[in-house]
């Protein structure tokens, strides 16, 4: 049952130490930063940290990194040119990073969400990614097998909520939102708005509210 | 995979390379009319500024659109619609949205027609190398590039024939580490663009060289 | 899967076997407020009937739809508005719609609290057999049974303890083919609830008749 | 690119013998009725046909299995109070089966339009679903590989589509139409009305354009 909280305070409170968060948005699109600083002021540590990139300028997620909450980053595209807090961390040893294809990111993800155990997929063969890895010849073309990734958290940002937790999103800030909200225990959704139940047309929900558990407006 | 173009090799001997600019209005021209195509992040998107607005041409961003248009400027700009390279874009009539796994499966699953990329290194029979220079203390960073690379029917590539230190980046094997094997269908270069695949490099047309100069400051055999 | 429930079997001795209607108001009070329910087809949909409106209890149906309310009659009754029985049904305020694959996702994501089935046989470490009877001549079709019965967090089954012809549907080991093994959390009968699971058979609660009466009867060791 | 065309003959052309036909719906809502109808006198035969259930009284996919034209029925739920068309081939051993689960039937069609080569699926473990299939056990839990389902010719119903091909669908009749429309060569749909391009909100399409090859209005 989603509750709709007060305070981003609230909506990430008992994230435990050790957690794996699953952090939505490309780059500021559908990032959730309200809740990233939140998670700041909350205190975990000893994150790992899953998401498209590692931090952009000094807030948000770079500012979690800064903090010394994170232990390892698991992301497609680390590397960007205001990621110089990631840089500094992963260059000192401070910071374990996993490099995963983007779309690997997606489908490990999906596949945590919807019960599936591992996957054989063509992303990445005859790659770095797929050294030491499993592989199979499947109908002629050969394939890595991908496990799921799942998270204890998911914070992700999304454009309107309904008070039962059915979410919209708004343009490419949809991006990783509806993936990870089926890939963690508590989803919590940063949200532009929240409406009453039956404003969201059926047709049109994204993330359908079995999904969501707090949803906050900022 | 591409049909194998056949036909003679144009050598352009009158004129010099092609300009950037040059090199993105010939991948444009190579873009068959209602494609759906991806342009990877960098010089591939101004690939864009030479498709005819009646091409039908469908422009995908790995991160979750179909029917992109031009990058946005002034009010136009929206922190919620950018491209793959997080630049601000805007929205055609048609356009669609769906959530990463929805766009990488697109992506993997065969359904975009065309996608050009960039490229450290391309190999005879076609395996990319753009993510990753493999020196010690370079961030790996992958970002969609194995995806599209994969995924897409035809994959482009756009690059400077040599590196600033004047070796060449169409090579026999490549030395980077790799970002998908046998993927590459063309190469478009300043001086040149290739077939490369299973059967080895083949020329297409020159610019400002001719097939002999290209054999002689290449390390790869040349069919045309 | 639920946790034991501890606490002493409750007899009801002064009162004959529940009525199917009974049947189904017992399973709707062991269903949590707010809980995401996925109610089989036939029996088990009698469930709905008996949920509170303030229970905030969410209706999945496995043909795309959360939030479903209950059956359309008259001019409400809409051919694109079914349950899993192709039965027309109606939306409640908070519904959404979503395709096949995301609604098996969503099942076999272990996303939903409980779904209540009905069955053939149910062994006494929880292995279901509600899909085929295995009679040579039976057109096997299991529709979206094995992936509720593997899906749902806690899966209750309705049904009769006794076929027609006497013999127990609760068993040591089934003897039609399995929908799905180990996979049963309850078991509502007509003259009582059991536990099942890795450690065997408990009994919960009676309706007419005694756990000394029911182990005469049945081929499985009872605990309670 | 879709192309509209005028009638359900121009839309089914082309089909040949032979083909795996993926048909939408679920029972009546969804069902593409008008373009079975028109493969019937399109008349290619020796078909695979991929759908949730085996056709229902003497009309649409019943009609096609009467006329003869269908090889294999691969599906979840063939067997149905008014299924007397399937349930006479069947008996008669003029038509294969093959019954899936309907959530494995939905996700195979997802990895074939997804590009997966095969998956770790948990349904059907321990049952005859799985007889001679793979299994393994990851994390604890066992699982039987799935291959991919993919079809020449996708036949689906759809509610509005515009003259480039995206699609909205209604209500429950949503079910197999989108999964379907990416796991196909060729991808028909019939609606009940094309609008203008524009005309349906970017944020509200099910099914992107590049998936569907042609559009009729019944």
């Amino acid at each position: 049952m989603t509750l709709v909280v007060e305070t981003t305070d609230e909506a990430v409170d008992g994230i435990a130490d050790g957690s794996t968060v699953l952090v939505g948005g490309f780059g500021m699109a559908g990032m959730p930063v309200d809740l990233i600083d939140a998670l700041i002021r909350q205190g975990a540590s000893d994150l790992t940290v899953v998401s498209n990139n590692a931090g952009n300028g000094d807030t948000g997620l770079a500012a979690l990194l800064a903090a010394g909450r994170v232990r390892k980053v698991v992301c497609s595209f680390p590397r960007q040119s205001d990621s110089w807090v990631f840089d500094g961390l992963y260059r000192s040893g401070d910071i374990e990073l996993e490099v995963v294809p983007q779309g690997n990111l997606a489908e490990r993800m999906r596949a945590a969400g919807a019960g599936i155990g591992a996957f054989f997929c063509p992303t990445g063969v005859g790659t770095p990614i797929a050294e030491g890895k499993e592989t199979r010849e499947i109908d002629g073309r050969t394939y890595v097998l991908e496990y799921p990734l799942r998270g204890d958290v998911a914070l992700i940002g999304a454009h309107v909520a309904d008070r039962a937790g059915n979410l919209v999103y708004r343009k490419t800030a949809r991006n990783f939102g509806p993936v990870m909200a089926t890939a963690a225990t508590t989803v919590v959704a940063q949200v532009g708005s929240v409406v009453e139940v039956g404003e969201i047309d059926p047709e049109h929900v994204v993330t359908p509210s079995i999904y969501v558990d707090r949803v906050v407006t900022v | 995979m591409s049909e194998p173009t056949s036909g003679p090799v144009v050598e352009h001997l009158d004129r010099g390379p092609l300009s950037r600019d040059e090199m993105a209005a010939l991948v444009a021209r190579a873009i068959p009319a209602g494609a759906f195509v991806n342009l990877g992040i960098g010089q591939p998107t101004q690939v864009a500024d030479h498709l005819a607005a009646d091409s039908g041409v469908v422009l995908h961003t790995e991160n979750g659109m179909l029917g992109m248009g031009p990058a946005a400027v002034g009010d136009a700009i929206d922190p919620d619609l950018t491209n793959a390279g997080k630049v601000p874009v805007t929205e055609l009539p048609g356009a669609s949205y769906f959530h990463h796994a929805d766009s990488f499966a697109m992506m993997r699953g065969g359904h975009l027609d065309v996608c050009v990329l960039g490229a450290f290194q391309v190999s005879a029979t076609g395996d990319l190398a753009n993510w990753h220079t493999g020196a010690p203390d370079a961030i790996p960073a992958v970002g969609g590039a194995m995806d599209l690379a994969i995924g897409a029917k035809q994959v482009l590539v756009m690059m400077t024939l040599f590196a600033k230190d004047g070796t060449p980046k169409l090579v026999p094997t490549c030395t980077y580490p790799l970002t998908g094997v046998g993927c590459v269908d063309r190469v478009y270069t300043e001086v040149a663009v290739f077939e490369v695949g299973p059967g080895g490099v083949r020329v297409l047309e020159t610019f400002g060289t001719s097939v002999a100069e290209l054999a002689a400051r290449l390390d790869v055999p040349l069919r045309s």
